[in-house]
This record gives C-alpha cells, structure tokens and sequence, in this order.
C-alpha cells in the first residue's frame, strides 16, 4: 500500500496527530471500561472523558456542559437541524445556501418532501451570500438558518456573526457547520450569536469516528439517537472514549498550534497560488481572494478536466481533490462551483489543494514544479484549447 | 460510577454502629426505633436509639439500612453524630450536615442523607410517642429518587 | 488509574482484543486517507473496507453488500426503527417487548407521541415473551416488530425464527437488536426471517464508537444519516476507517473463538452460577435456565442492594453490574427485571456477571470465595433479613 505521498487533501481529511494516537492507546489497549460503569475501572473513564471535553470547550470558546460527542461531522449537522425544528415546532420555514455539504443539503431536501419550506440561498462568484437575500427571507416562520462557516471546496468565509444578528431578531435558531472553520479561524461561542455549531475530528488531525456539536446553554435540544442516559441525554450509545480522548488532545493541539500553523499554511498556501497562477496560462481562483480559510485555494484550469489533473498528480504522489464529484461516485460537477457561476469551461478543470501543519516548503515546490507539466500536457490532448 | 468521597467510601465498607439496640430494663433508660422508607422502594432505614430518660440524652445510636453505598454511609454518619446530643438538639441534624459529615454526596444521591434525617424524626416522635404528619417534602428539591417517591406514600408504614 | 480487573461485564463492553488494535493501527497512524478520494493514497482503503466488511459479513452469514457500518448499536436500532417505518408509510402500528434496551424503548416511545401504536409484549417470570400475544397482537397494520435476540441484562434470548416466521405472515417489518448476540449464539441470516440486525463493536472485542446494520436485500431502506453517498447511501459520514478494519478483524476472531470460547464461557458461567446457589442463602437466577446466552448469569440476593454489592466487589478488583440502574444515573430499579414481575426482596440485589473468552478459572474462583462474604456482611446491615 501506498503509505507516503504530499497531502494536500486535508479539507476532506486529515493526518492523525502522532501526540493524539498516543493519547489514545491507552485507552485502546488498558482502559477499555464503560464510563457509565459501577466500577472504578470503568467509571474512572468519566474522568478522561471529562477532560477532553474541557478541551474541546475551549477550542470553541464555550463552556463544557455545551459540548456533545457525536460520531461525525454529519451526524452534528443532521442531529441540530433536527432539534431545531422539534425546538420551534410552530415553525415551518428553513433558510440554508446553495453551497452547504451534503450533511446539509441533503437533510434539508428531505425535510422539503416532508413538507418544509427551505430557502437556499444564492452565491456570487466569488462563493459569497447576500445578506440583503438573507434579511428578505427571514419572517417569524423562520425556525432555522443553517450555514456554513466556511466552504469545504473553496474555502471561503461567510459573515456569520452579521447573518446571525439578522437571524436573531427573527427568533429563529441559528446552526454552523463549521467542519472546516475549526482549528482554521479563531471561534468564541462565548460573544457568537451560534445557537448550535458542529465540528468533526478527523478534519483537526482527530481519528475518523468522533465529532462533537456545540449546543448553547439554554438551547432546547432533542437527541437524533435515542437510547440511554449518555452526554447527559444529548447522544445515546455507549461514548467512544478513545475517540473523544483523541478530539480531545488534538483540539488542545489546535490551540496551541493556531497562530503559527495558520500563518504558515497561509503563506505556502499564497506561495502556491500565486505561482500556479504565474506559470500556467488561463487559469484563475474560484472563491474570493481574501474572505477564505488559509489553508484552501480552488483553482479552476480551463479546457481540461479535473479528474485527468487528479490521476496525473497522482503519479507524482500528490493527493490534491477536484471540484468535480466525479470523485464521490456521482458524475456531477461541485454543486459549489455551479452555485457560483463558474463558466463550463472552468467547471469541470477545477482542483483543491488543501493544506495543514504537516505541509512542507518542499511539497509545495513540488506541486509547482509539475502542475504546468501536467496542465500543458492535458491541453494539448483536448479539443477546446485551439478553438 | 457515581464519585463518593473518601469519607463516604470509608463509612461504607467499614460502617460504624451497625445493628440493632435490644430493649432493655435498665432503670432510667428507654430504646426507640424509627423506620422510613420499604424494601419495595429500594431504600430503607431502621434507627435505634438508646436514650437517657431524665436528661432527653442519646447515648447509643445504631442502624439497618437495606440501601446503596450512600444510604450505608449516611446512616453510620448519622449515628456517629448524634450520640451523646439530646433529643431536641438531634433533631435539628439535617440532611445538608450529614452530607457535609460525608464530604459531600453525589447530587442525585442527597435523598439518600434525607432519608437518615427522617428515620431520626421517625424514632424522637415515637419514643415521645407523638404521631407524626407526613411532611411535604424535602428541601434539596429538584432531584428526588423515584423509588423515594413511593416511599413518600409509605413513610410511615412500618415495612 | 486502575489498569486491571477481574472484568466480568462484557456485555457492558470488551476489551479491544490485542489483535484488533494491531490491525488498526496502520489505519489510525499512515492509512489516514479518505477511501471515497481519487487518489490511490485516499482510494486504496475501500478495499481495505471491502474486506473488513466481508469478514462482518461471514460472522453474520450475510453478504457484503447487506452490511452497513454505524457508529454503535444505538445507531443501528434508531436507523433500522426509523427505515422500516419509511419503508411502511401507510401502516402505524410497531410491536416490541417490555425488556428492550433503552436503544429501541425510547424510540418506540417518541413514536407513540408522534401517533404510532406501539405494543410492548409481557414477559414471564423467566423473560419469555408469548408467541400467542404476538400473534394476537400482529394485524395488517403492524410496519415493524423490533425484538432483541438476547437480553442484555439476563441473557434471555427470544425464539427469533419463530417469531420472524409469524412476522412474515403479516408483511411487517422484523428487525433484531442482536447487540447482546453476536459472537455467542451462531447467527445465519442466508436462512434467517430477520429484515434488520443491529451490532456493535465494542461488545465483540472491536472498539467503541463503531458497529454494523445488517439490512437484508431489497429491503427498502432509507438511512438516518443523510449527507454524502458514503455506504451505498445508507450512511452518510467520512467513513471510520480504523473502527472499520477494527470490527472486521473482530469478527473475524469471533468467528475463528466460537465454539472454543462459548463452550468455556458456559463451563465458567455454570460453575460460578451454581457455586452461588449453593453458598449463599436467599439467591436466585434471574431469567431462563437454558434459554440464555452462555456468557451471563444475573442473580438476585435478597434483603441487599446491588450498589453495595457492587461497591464491595469493586473493592476486589471484580467488576460487574447491577440490575438495578442506580449505575446508570437513572435511580429506577431494572425494567427488565421489573417486567419479569420479580419479587421486591430480589428486585434491588440482582447483580449481573457477563463473561468473555479472556475469563479464567481463577477469576471465577476469586468471585466465589468473596461473595458469600459479602453478602453476609451486607445482610448484617440489613433491616430486612430478620424480619
Ligand atoms: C441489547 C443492546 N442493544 C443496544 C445496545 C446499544 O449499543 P451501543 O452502546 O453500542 O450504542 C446495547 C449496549 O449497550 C445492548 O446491550
Ligand atoms: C463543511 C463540511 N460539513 C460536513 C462534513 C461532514 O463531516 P464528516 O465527514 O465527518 O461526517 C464535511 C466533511 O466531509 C464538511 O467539509
Ligand atoms: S467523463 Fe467520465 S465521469 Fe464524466
Ligand atoms: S438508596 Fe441511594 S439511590 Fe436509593
């Protein structure tokens, strides 16, 4: 198998910290108790658990007892907007964005059938809503805005403390996925206006198996799982206590790795970006130049098509992603990049380089040194290029 | 696992004043006993108290309790206070001071202290022979046991 | 921390079997790609997946493609309850039992506020259901029977193939929590009545924070998750790839242990049963004599209190559980035992010993010489025993 390779496919997912694999194994290996368990060797586990959950509260900024363990970033998208609408059962009216992860989406599509009303919201080109659009769909049936942090395929930013002042005055509950903003910009629940925000470990160099939602003090909540007594009767099922110690350390490693990592990633990232865009002739940025994460840069390559750009780096061990889903098993192009405009000719020759704290000076050089190589190459093949 | 203080745990697995206090016919002194709480609850107590008929003072003070770590610990903590105390500074014992003996009890585990301050008031009124009115309930409040609220009905039935 | 025990409450959960966490590994440490990625770094470890959920498949005699990975047992029940409910839209009526987990009761229960009719089948003294109260209770309106293959809490385990074949009869739904079953009691879905079968890792030796839903070809079902297109669609979710190969070794060894392992629990479980009996007074077998699994043995001692007898175990270093579920936060005695109408005086002192294949002779003979002792002193304290 494959075991090394320049990974900068970090928006889909991340390297386990080598610190928080550690942290783990014990809890793997000696301590294999139920916390809920009568007997020190299990309930001694409440503890660990207890402590991690403090790390990831102030990762976010917020206080313990609002941090709820789930087993991923879609079942924290999937659980807040369910209880939202148990919270507001008055309320029939659903406001998201066209660009939402599928973990959205796709819940919201369901909830049309089952006879919500959704808005989904419209982006200009550069990936950004209109919070005049925002402002005009909001009205007292609104029981909830859920959007994005920032976009997984473009990185770009929304203003979510503007939106959720609007969404305030309507009373209505206020979710953030922010699966991709965590560890990548400075959140503080405390002064936010987010009623519930997810986040997922294995996008913070986490194990896969382990996320958690924000859920504000206050907030009426309703669990997706339902079962017994654990996360204080916010998630049924026995907790995955390696796992949440491992969201644990690696939220602590976030914070103590912020300001560095994020400059640097930010630096390699402009690096990167703009020398691709120097050296290689029609191509440009999708998503807007500044309002984005550090770490993201989409680039669309005209007349080509990403998959063909993905195979070819491969080649070369470099794991980047394509806008295209192409990728996931459908053969749609990225309902993001459609979302936003982007001309067909850019559409379907769109990559994602993401990275992290593990990305080298080196790997960027070698992504530099081979792209123009690979999209000349391509062009050459295609029939567009000469017309 | 509910976290139980050293206190609490040391009470448990090494209880003082366990058992029962037989009548007797020493001059001067009188026993009296004080049930709360039913086997069909959980949680039951049984005091026994030896008292100093002229001065009103408790010089022996054992107990039963068919009940959790806590209810153990509260019981021997209870005995252990109030020998030696009069009747009626005894009963001013509440359910907080035994927690506080305890080091402090699990939030969801205070009735169980409640209890060992009732069975107390149980046995003054009867050795005073006084009949007793149920009371409405206890003032930590938010957080009874169900199996005590059963036993609410049944206080004063003698298991 | 307390690091060792004499650890007999495997079916609260296992130990991680030293095997599993070495397959794991790899996964959790270089593996850390997203098998639906493009390329070969990401995409090598769908194969991976592939053949861990062959090795999930041949422990349940399924075939791979009826597989789906959760994230735990509570997942499983929630999502198979919710699908057959969608895949029976004009029927309103569920049947179950009295003694379920939490996992399927409290699901059930927020159905009937939503406008089910929900039929919770008695159980006898032994914890048997009745077939002729099911078959009284099954009409044409009846979507789903939810029933567990054995109880959690006595080992009790239901005549599933003749419950199914009655189920059948009715076109509804059959869906079996098998949490409690699987790895000890041979299971064959190719020959199998059963729709939906719920497992979780952390009770056979895998870790926590994954598990399996059996859904049976053509079976129409909907998934609980909603998001990307991960597992065919009916979990969405980047896949827990380390709990993934975790679970398949798991079944696995449970699959190569079988006959060796339960053949030895049984031994144990019987000796350590019929030690009790015989030297304490006053005790008594919660459940069926031979209609249990051969991995536990719930005992009910009277005029005693399970915590206690907990406490003073754990003080021994032996780790069990009560009926009662003071050990869970909630202060109520067992539903299960109170269904099976036990008697008062056993009610609160029944105490639950689940073995596993690392249980040794010694640590069953550890817990036969501490018990009498410590229910004697118990009943010294009781107000009870002298009555
Ligand atoms: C019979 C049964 N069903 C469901 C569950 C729930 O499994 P999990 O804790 O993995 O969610 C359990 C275990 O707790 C169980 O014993
Ligand atoms: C923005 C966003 N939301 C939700 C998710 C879903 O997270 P997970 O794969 O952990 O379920 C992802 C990642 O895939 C994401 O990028
Ligand atoms: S050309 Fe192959 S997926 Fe579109
Ligand atoms: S006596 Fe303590 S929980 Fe009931």
């Amino acid at each position: 198998m494959q075991k090394n390779c320049i990974y900068l496919d970090n928006n889909a997912t991340t390297k386990v910290d080598p610190e928080v694999i550690e942290a783990m194994l014990p809890y793997l290996r000696d301590f294999y108790g139920n916390p809920s368990s009568m007997h020190t060797f299990g309930g001694q586990l409440a503890k660990a658990v207890s402590t991690a959950r403090k790390q990831v509260a102030a990762l976010l900024g917020a206080e313990d007892s609002e941090i709820v363990f789930t087993s991923c970033g879609t079942e924290g998208d999937n659980a807040a907007i369910r209880a939202a609408l148990l919270a507001h059962p008055d309320r029939r009216h659903i406001i998201t964005s066209q660009v939402e992860h599928p973990a959205v989406l796709n819940v919201c599509k369901q909830l049309e059938s089952q006879g919500y009303q959704v808005t989904y919201l419209s982006v200009n080109h550069q990936g950004q809503i209109d919070l005049n659009e925002l402002e005009a769909s909001l009205t007292g049936n609104t029981a909830l805005v859920t959007l994005m942090y920032a976009n997984n395929e473009t990185g770009v930013i929304f203003p979510i403390e503007e939106i959720g002042a609007r969404v305030k005055e309507y009373g209505a509950l206020f979710h953030v996925d922010a699966v991709q903003a965590v560890g990548k910009l400075p959140l503080n629940m405390k002064t936010s206006t987010i009623d519930m925000l997810t986040m997922s470990g294995h996008k913070i160099h986490a194990p896969k198996g382990i996320g958690a939602l924000y859920v504000r003090r206050g907030v009426r909540f309703r669990p997706l799982l339902i079962g017994g007594h654990q996360e204080r009767g916010r998630r049924a099922g026995t907790e995955n206590v390696p796992g949440i110690i491992g969201l644990g350390k690696a939220a602590e490693l976030e914070l103590l790795h912020f300001e560095e990592a994020t400059k640097r990633e930010r630096k390699l990232r402009d690096r990167l970006e703009q020398t691709l865009l120097a050296t290689i002739p029609d191509c440009e940025v999708n998503g807007h130049p500044t309002q984005r994460l550090p770490n993201t840069t989409n680039i669309g390559f005209k007349y080509i098509e990403g998959e063909a750009i993905l195979l070819h780096l491969n080649k070369y061990g470099i794991c980047a992603s394509s806008g295209s889903a192409c990728t996931s098993g459908s053969l749609e192009p990225s309902h993001v990049l459609r979302a936003m405009g982007l001309p067909y000719t850019t559409l379907h020759g769109s990559i994602r380089f993401s990275l992290c704290r593990y990305t080298t000076e080196a790997e960027i050089e070698q992504v530099i040194s081979v792209m123009p190589g690979i999209v000349e190459h391509l062009r050459s093949l295609s029939p567009f290029k000469s017309d | 696992m509910w976290d139980y203080t050293d206190k609490v745990l040391e009470l448990f697995y090494n209880p003082k004043n366990q058992g029962v206090i037989e009548a007797t016919n020493e001059p001067g002194v009188k026993v009296a006993t004080g049930d709360v709480g039913s086997i069909s609850c959980g949680d039951a107590l049984r005091l026994h108290l030896k008292v100093e008929v002229a001065t009103d003072k408790i010089l022996d003070a054992r107990f039963q309790t068919f009940g959790c770590t806590s209810a153990i610990a509260s019981s021997s903590a209870l005995t252990e206070m109030i020998k030696g105390l009069t009747l009626d500074e005894a009963l001013k014992v509440t359910n907080k001071e035994i927690a506080d003996y305890l080091g402090g009890l699990p939030e969801a585990k205070m009735h169980c202290s409640v209890m060992g301050q009732e069975a107390l008031e149980a046995a003054i009124y009867n050795y005073r022979g006084i009949p007793r009115v149920a009371h409405d309930d206890d003032d930590e409040g938010t957080l009874v046991c169900t199996c005590f609220g059963i036993s609410e009905n049944k206080i004063r039935r003698v298991v």
